[in-house]
């Protein structure tokens, strides 16, 4: 790790101040909020600036909305306001239970929603709990404002669509209607989740699925949903998920993309991916009968 | 009485005051409120700071070196390469003197230091490394032992290897020709031939990760020679003395006009022995005419030091009734690209291989081998772990075969008490066996596990360093408090309050009127190494002689001044008393010096010498430890959970029960390591991992939900009141305790460590697949 | 492009430990920097430098962070506390004497650490459970207690504040 | 990193062969390639390559070294350079055999790279997947450009 190089630091308030600074500065400027990615590469070398442009002052960014039955979280919102929202919290509850375990205490306070979205870690939680939540990004310009969704933004491992002049202000979710039953698991050994899988299964007054929201993350180069699981479990009763528990994480597992990399070969989160998919539909079956299923498994995370 | 082990002390003369107490920390207080110092946190007025510019090739021929640009930086001081250190002798290493302070003509491994530029501030220095252009050739690498022994591998040394500087490894057997740098054979009874005889012969081969020591605080060093050309180094290291050595060596200046003064260490664990950072400090210090400070990032301690991995075949051979006839071992330890002091490590880890048991033919053989990666040191164990780990799964094997409970096949097979382990070494000098019950009684061995629930067994022995020295001086000053001079240095292993607490405790003072110097080889006298468990049972012994001539001088000159003899005297609470005399030090002072100054010096020399033991000296002690492991399998995704871990050490006396337990706590934690989640990834010679997000250390939820720590005191140690070495014990029995009770649970042995969950789930899949 | 030699400086006034500080720094200077070279509060240690390890923890507002991670200029108009913050004079805070009661300092380089986010953790949950703690110190290394101690010690000092010692 | 593809061309081997050797139609098939020269005819070039890895930007100057040529049947080269700016340092070989089939020609494209230092260890999983994408994108504009 070598030491920072010198850079100055705007604080523009405004957006169109920040596009004028991107716009004159280009390459040599950097957008910054909470730096817990950002200045890591700074210090080891791998990216250098002029320019740090600091979003923490344009007003908005940060907060926390409900938008005509969406909701919508600020690029510039904490991970720890994520998860002590109240609005989050009734909403999308996930949302803020994940919150609760992503990376450490202090890069909780420090690191942002957009941040951790705009580097594209494939080790990361958020990425996967958005996709099952039907994320959309909204990316600010000074050509004009566009909305991306979040299966489109991510293109591969640490790689967005995202231009260089364009500012992430937002990530709109659709939360899951009442009657929605969910459960997201993380497992994995090292500092950083090895699986991610978010599961709810929305119950019908007939109590079907209608429908049920698969996505797994971290263990191919971008989180995915499983098109062929949510149509195999639409229409059944939740007890039925749960009879064909195994088969139906078999097929999510055989359609998901993995790579093998430090966490692991392809195969064996493949067949993770099996399990925890299972895991996660009893889990949901459990809840939906208004069980806790107080699932403990080692070096899992259940929310 | 403050909470902690009760050891079942035996009274020594008189019920003891201090030792054997949980007293609190001599340095505890400066290290809560962010007082205490540590190397890093150094500042000398015009200090200059170094960044080191590194080799990217695992090996690679040095074609050009472009400083130009560098020297440009402002704030640059100097950008040197080998060809700029003049005036010293380049090379360094305690067994072999083969690895250069900055690369000369070829790079060994990826990460080598090429480069060092010296600036006023670590900014521009490190902007100036990054404008260094090195041109480099790359050569063939070989970085496994498989590549490094295959006939006619590439060599990582070419030239034949300098003697070391200490004498009893001048004994270095490299095999010409090949990447050996040393070998170690030791036989005993009718060796090999004896398996003729066995009933039961069992063979296998594991192999042991590399690992990294991760201290918290990486390797750091100041340096700063003065007009009348003495060198002085803070450095953060176990072992002044041989850091001494090496530099007079290096500088060639007499060995009173180096002084290595060593602050509290963060941590050190094996990987702050022998010179580290000490010769480019020194050297550039020298150049500069500057202090000069270098305090690694913790990616570039995973680039100067790492355990020795190992590849370990072990062949056992049984009686029909369970007894071990015979073993045989050969074991290859990876030393990388510098040997550092891999020669010793092959040879005190392979000689206890058999462990606490009685083994009447042995033949044992190790290699030390050098491959492209980074260079191998000492760490926790010294080789006893990757020996173990082979050994104690084997014998599991055998009591499975021989229908033999794993607790009972090893009992029958201990070696007792006063029995030879080696001819010329030192006898057994524990009760093993109550280890091994305590053990067993604590995990409730007899009661059987639950069904989902495995349990394995495992023991240890090791040996600690002989021929050997230890020196202390006790100075009790005019108000009866006193300074303890020894050079014994504080890693966290607590040696500072165990030093202040046996001086005490001889003194009849209180623990807080006792100061323990900071070590430091200009005012602390000499002392081998902080290493190998030896501090408490060496110095501490050299301590307890030296408060010992200040007692006897006490009651000397008391015994004078009451015309009572000094027989029947004795010190108590800071005076020296008869049957109905009390003389208070300060007066005892003022009667020997007749005024109110003056004070009396005590020394103390622990030096057992040489003897006819295998290694060149008999160990002063035997380190014994059990480890007994509780686990539960998830075999879905083969991740093993530790429930339940109990570790019991035969340590003769715990001085301060507290530390002791805090000590063997980390040494389970430091096993869990190795054991279950740590690896040094390298591929194709570049290492993959050297940071916390790929590298997983031990965390506070990878505590077990149950560890007890507990101690045999029976006092028959070496060491002062009893005590024996302890620390380093603990951390042996981990990893074949937990490969143990996984085989029993789930039927399937590994033989590759860590057991991490893929390598758990694949073997579970190979076994459902059937043969 | 123009080479930053004279990086644009920043005023800053915050407190320190309860003590007003106002100093210059340079906009890239990391607050662990400041704190240690400038300010010469060397309690908190840079280890792993990535913040994962959480040697470098001090509270800002109250809020654990990574000061090896964390430019200074975003403690401009807050209170830090640091490890030397901790103690009332020569009276300890309750954690540094549980710290040494139960045998939780060794080698005492992830110890300034351990402490802040102690107290940060106790701040917001009085009396945690042993596993909270374990769950919360998932960003503190230490090598040598093996946690068994700092768990404890954290728990009974949760227990001795809550009144239910 | 280590990526094989096969490739169907329209072109006979001779004229794909003549292609190989056009460097400035070579410039415009190799992703990220900005300008190459030659240094010692059909022996070695000069050539900068810049890639994106996510945010970090490499931009490299590469020495290209022959080392091996068989007319219209096989053609390896070995590159390295560094990226002084992020200490990134680059070194590939690539291994191009062509084989006639059915009036065009098969290309099997064998390349195998190490990026060395921090971006090296750091990025080591999507180093891998952009060299994949790179040899695909090679591949499909040489395809092109055997077309034109």
């Amino acid at each position: 790790m070598t030491r920072l190089r010198p850079f100055a630091l705007d604080r523009p308030a405004s957006l169109e101040e920040v596009g004028a600074l991107l716009a004159e500065h280009g390459a040599d400027a950097a957008l910054y909020a909470g730096g817990t990615e950002l200045l890591l590469l700074l210090k080891a070398g791998l990216l250098r600036v002029q320019r740090l442009i600091d979003l923490k002052r344009v007003p908005g960014l940060a907060d926390i909305t409900a938008d005509d039955g969406t909701v919508v979280l600020g690029a510039t919102a904490r991970h720890r306001t994520v998860e002590r929202s109240a609005l989050l919290r009734e909403r999308c509850p996930l949302v803020a239970g994940v919150a609760r375990h992503v990376a450490n205490v202090r890069v909780r306070h420090v690191g942002t929603v957009g941040g951790n979205l705009a580097f594209a870690d494939p080790h990361s939680d958020l990425a996967t709990l958005f996709l099952a939540l039907d994320a959309e990004l909204t990316l600010w310009s000074r050509a004009g404002e566009r909305r991306v969704a979040l299966a489109d933004f991510v293109r591969g491992p640490y790689e967005t669509v995202r231009r260089d002049d364009e500012i992430l202000t937002g990530v709109r979710l659709r939360p899951w209607p009442a009657g929605t039953v969910s459960a997201y698991l993380k497992f994995g050994v090292h500092e950083r989740p090895s699986l991610g899988v978010a599961l709810a299964a929305t119950i019908g007054p007939d109590g079907a699925v209608a429908p049920a929201r698969l996505a797994v993350g971290c263990v191919g180069p971008r989180p995915q949903r499983c098109p062929e699981f949510e149509r195999e479990a639409a229409g059944r009763s939740v007890a039925e998920l749960a009879g064909r528990a195994a088969a139906l994480a078999e097929a999510a597992a055989d359609a998901v993309e993995t790579t093998g990399d430090l966490h692991g070969s392809a195969d064996y989160k493949r067949d993770m991916t099996r399990v925890f998919v299972r895991r996660a539909i009893e889990i949901v079956a459990a809840r939906a009968a208004g069980e806790d299923p107080h699932a403990r498994y080692p070096y899992t995370v259940v929310v | 009485m403050r909470r902690g082990a009760r050891g079942d002390g035996v009274s020594g003369p008189g019920p003891l005051r201090v030792v054997g107490q949980s007293v609190r920390r001599v340095d505890a207080l400066e290290k809560v409120t962010g007082r205490a110092r540590y190397v890093t946190d150094l500042e000398l007025p015009g200090m200059l700071h170094v960044t080191l510019v590194r080799s990217p090739y695992a090996h690679a021929r040095l074609v050009r070196l472009d400083t130009q640009a560098a020297t440009g930086v402002p704030g640059v001081r100097a950008v040197v390469g080998s060809g700029d250190l003049t005036g010293c002798d380049p090379y360094f290493g305690p067994a072999f003197r083969d690895r250069p302070i900055l690369a000369i003509d070829v790079v060994r491994y990826e990460g080598e230091p090429v480069v060092a530029v010296v600036a006023d501030d670590e900014g521009a220095a490190a902007e100036a490394a990054a404008l260094v252009d090195v041109a480099y050739e790359e050569l063939p690498a070989v970085t496994t032992l498989e590549e490094a022994l295959a006939p006619g591998a590439p060599l990582v040394h070419t030239a034949e290897p300098l003697a070391g500087h200490f004498a009893d490894l001048s004994t270095l057997r490299a095999k010409p020709g090949t990447n050996i740098c040393h070998q170690f054979d030791f036989e005993r009874g009718r060796g090999a031939a004896a398996f003729a005889d066995a009933h039961l012969i069992l063979e296998d081969t594991y192999t042991f990760p590399r690992v990294q020591h991760y201290s918290m605080e990486p390797h750091a060093a100041v340096a700063a020679w003065n007009e009348a050309g003495e060198l002085t180094v803070w450095a953060s290291t176990q072992n002044p003395y041989s850091v001494r050595v090496e530099l007079a060596k290096m500088f060639d200046v007499p060995l009173g006009r180096i002084r290595i003064v060593v602050p509290l260490l963060g941590g050190g664990f094996g990987g702050k022995t022998y010179a580290k950072l000490e010769p480019i400090v020194g050297a550039l210090a020298r150049m500069t005419g500057r202090p000069v400070r270098l305090a690694l990032s913790a990616e570039e301690a995973f680039r100067t030091v790492r355990r020795c991995d190992a590849r370990v075949r072990a062949r056992l051979g049984f009686t029909r009734e369970g007894l071990l006839l015979a073993a045989e071992c050969d074991a290859d330890f990876d030393v990388g690209a510098y040997a550092d002091i891999g020669p010793r490590i092959i040879q005190k880890g392979t000689y206890t291989a058999t462990g606490p048991y009685r083994v009447p033919h042995v033949r044992l053989h190790s290699n030390a081998v050098y491959t492209n990666t980074t260079p191998g040191g000492a760490f926790r164990g010294f080789g006893v772990p990757q020996l173990a780990w082979a050994i104690e799964s084997v014998l599991d094997e055998a009591a499975r075969r021989l229908d033999h409970d794993p607790v009972e096949l090893r009992r029958q097979n201990l070696l007792a008490h006063g029995e030879e382990f080696a001819p010329g070494d030192a006898p057994i000098d524990g009760k093993f066996e109550e280890s091994l019950n305590r053990a067993a009684h604590a995990i409730r061995w007899t009661q059987g596990a639950a069904a989902d629930r495995g349990r394995g067994v495992a023991m240890m022995l090791k040996a600690s360093i002989g021929p050997t020295v230890s020196e202390a001086i006790v100075r009790l000053h005019a108000d009866a408090s006193a300074t303890v001079l020894a050079s014994a240095v504080e890693m966290g292993q607590g040696a500072r309050t165990v030093m202040a607490q046996i001086a005490a405790e001889v003194l009849a003072i209180p623990v807080g009127r006792v100061f323990v110097a900071t070590p430091d080889t200009a005012v602390t006298p000499y002392d081998q190494t902080t290493s190998s468990s030896r501090s408490t049972t060496m110095t501490g012994r050299a301590v307890q002689e030296a408060a010992a001539d200040v007692r006897d001088q006490l009651l000397h000159v008391a015994s004078g001044r009451l015309g009572v003899p000094a027989a029947r005297l004795r010190l108590e609470d800071g005076a020296v008393v008869g049957a109905s005399e009390r003389l208070a030090y300060p007066d005892v002072l003022e009667e020997r010096f007749g005024m109110g100054g003056g004070e009396l010096i005590g020394r103390g020399v622990v030096a057992p010498g040489r003897s006819a033991a295998p290694l060149g000296g008999s160990t002063p002690f035997w380190e014994m430890a059990v480890g007994a492991a509780e686990i539960v399998v998830d075999e879905e995704t083969g991740a093993i959970t530790v429930e339940k871990y109990v570790s019991v050490a035969d340590v003769g006396r715990c001085i301060n029960p507290l530390q002791c337990e805090a000590q063997d706590e980390g040494a389970v934690l430091q096993g869990l390591g190795h054991t279950l989640l740590e690896e040094m990834l390298y591929e194709r010679g570049q290492l993959l991992n050297a940071n916390l997000v790929d590298y997983r250390v031990p965390r506070a939820e990878d505590l077990p939900r149950v560890l007890e720590c507990r101690f045999v005191e029976n006092a028959d140690g070496a060491g002062p009141f009893g005590a024996k070495g302890a620390g380093e014990g603990s951390l042996v029995p981990v990893a074949p305790a937990v490969g143990n009770a996984l085989s029993r649970l789930t039927g399937v042995r590994l033989r590759e460590l860590p057991l991490t969950p893929e390598r758990v789930w694949r073997a579970l899949r190979a076994r459902r697949a059937g043969p | 492009m123009p080479d930053i030699r004279t990086p644009s400086s920043c005023s800053l006034a915050l407190t320190v430990n309860g003590r007003p500080v106002t100093l210059d720094v340079p906009a890239h200077a990391l607050l662990l920097d400041v704190l240690r070279d400038r300010l010469g509060l060397k309690g908190a240690k840079r280890s792993c430098d990535i913040q994962v390890c959480g040697a470098c923890t001090v509270l800002v507002d109250g809020a654990p962070v990574s000061a090896c991670t964390y430019l200074a200029v975003e403690a401009d108009g807050r209170a830090v506390l640091t490890v030397e913050g901790l103690a009332d004079g020569e009276r300890l805070d309750p954690l540094q004497e549980a710290f040494i009661e139960h045998g939780a300092v060794q080698c005492g380089f992830c110890t300034s650490g351990m402490l802040l986010s102690a107290k940060a953790l106790l701040d917001e949950d009085p009396s945690p459970t042993p596993e909270r703690v374990v769950q919360y110190l998932r960003g503190n290394l230490c090598r040598c207690t093996g946690y068994r101690k700092l768990v404890d010690a954290i728990v009974a000092c949760g227990a001795a504040r809550g009144g239910t010692a | 990193m280590r990526v094989t593809r096969e490739l169907a061309l329209a072109v006979p081997p001779g004229a794909l062969w003549t292609l190989l050797w056009d460097v400035p139609r070579m410039v415009a098939c190799v992703p990220g390639c900005v300008e190459a020269r030659e240094v010692e005819a059909h022996r070695r070039y000069a050539a900068r390559l810049t890639q994106k890895v996510g945010p970090i930007r490499l931009s490299l100057p590469l020495d290209v070294e022959v080392t091996e040529v068989e007319p219209e049947r096989r053609l390896a080269l070995r590159a390295r350079g560094r990226d002084p700016r992020i200490g990134a340092e680059v070194a590939m070989r690539v291994t191009l055999d062509i084989d006639a089939r059915d009036g065009g020609s098969v290309l099997r494209i064998d390349a195998e790279g190490r990026v060395l230092g921090t971006l090296g260890a750091l990025g080591h999983g999507a180093i891998q997947r952009k060299a994949e994408e790179s040899v695909d994108e090679f591949g499909a504009r040489l395809r092109e450009a055997a077309r034109g």
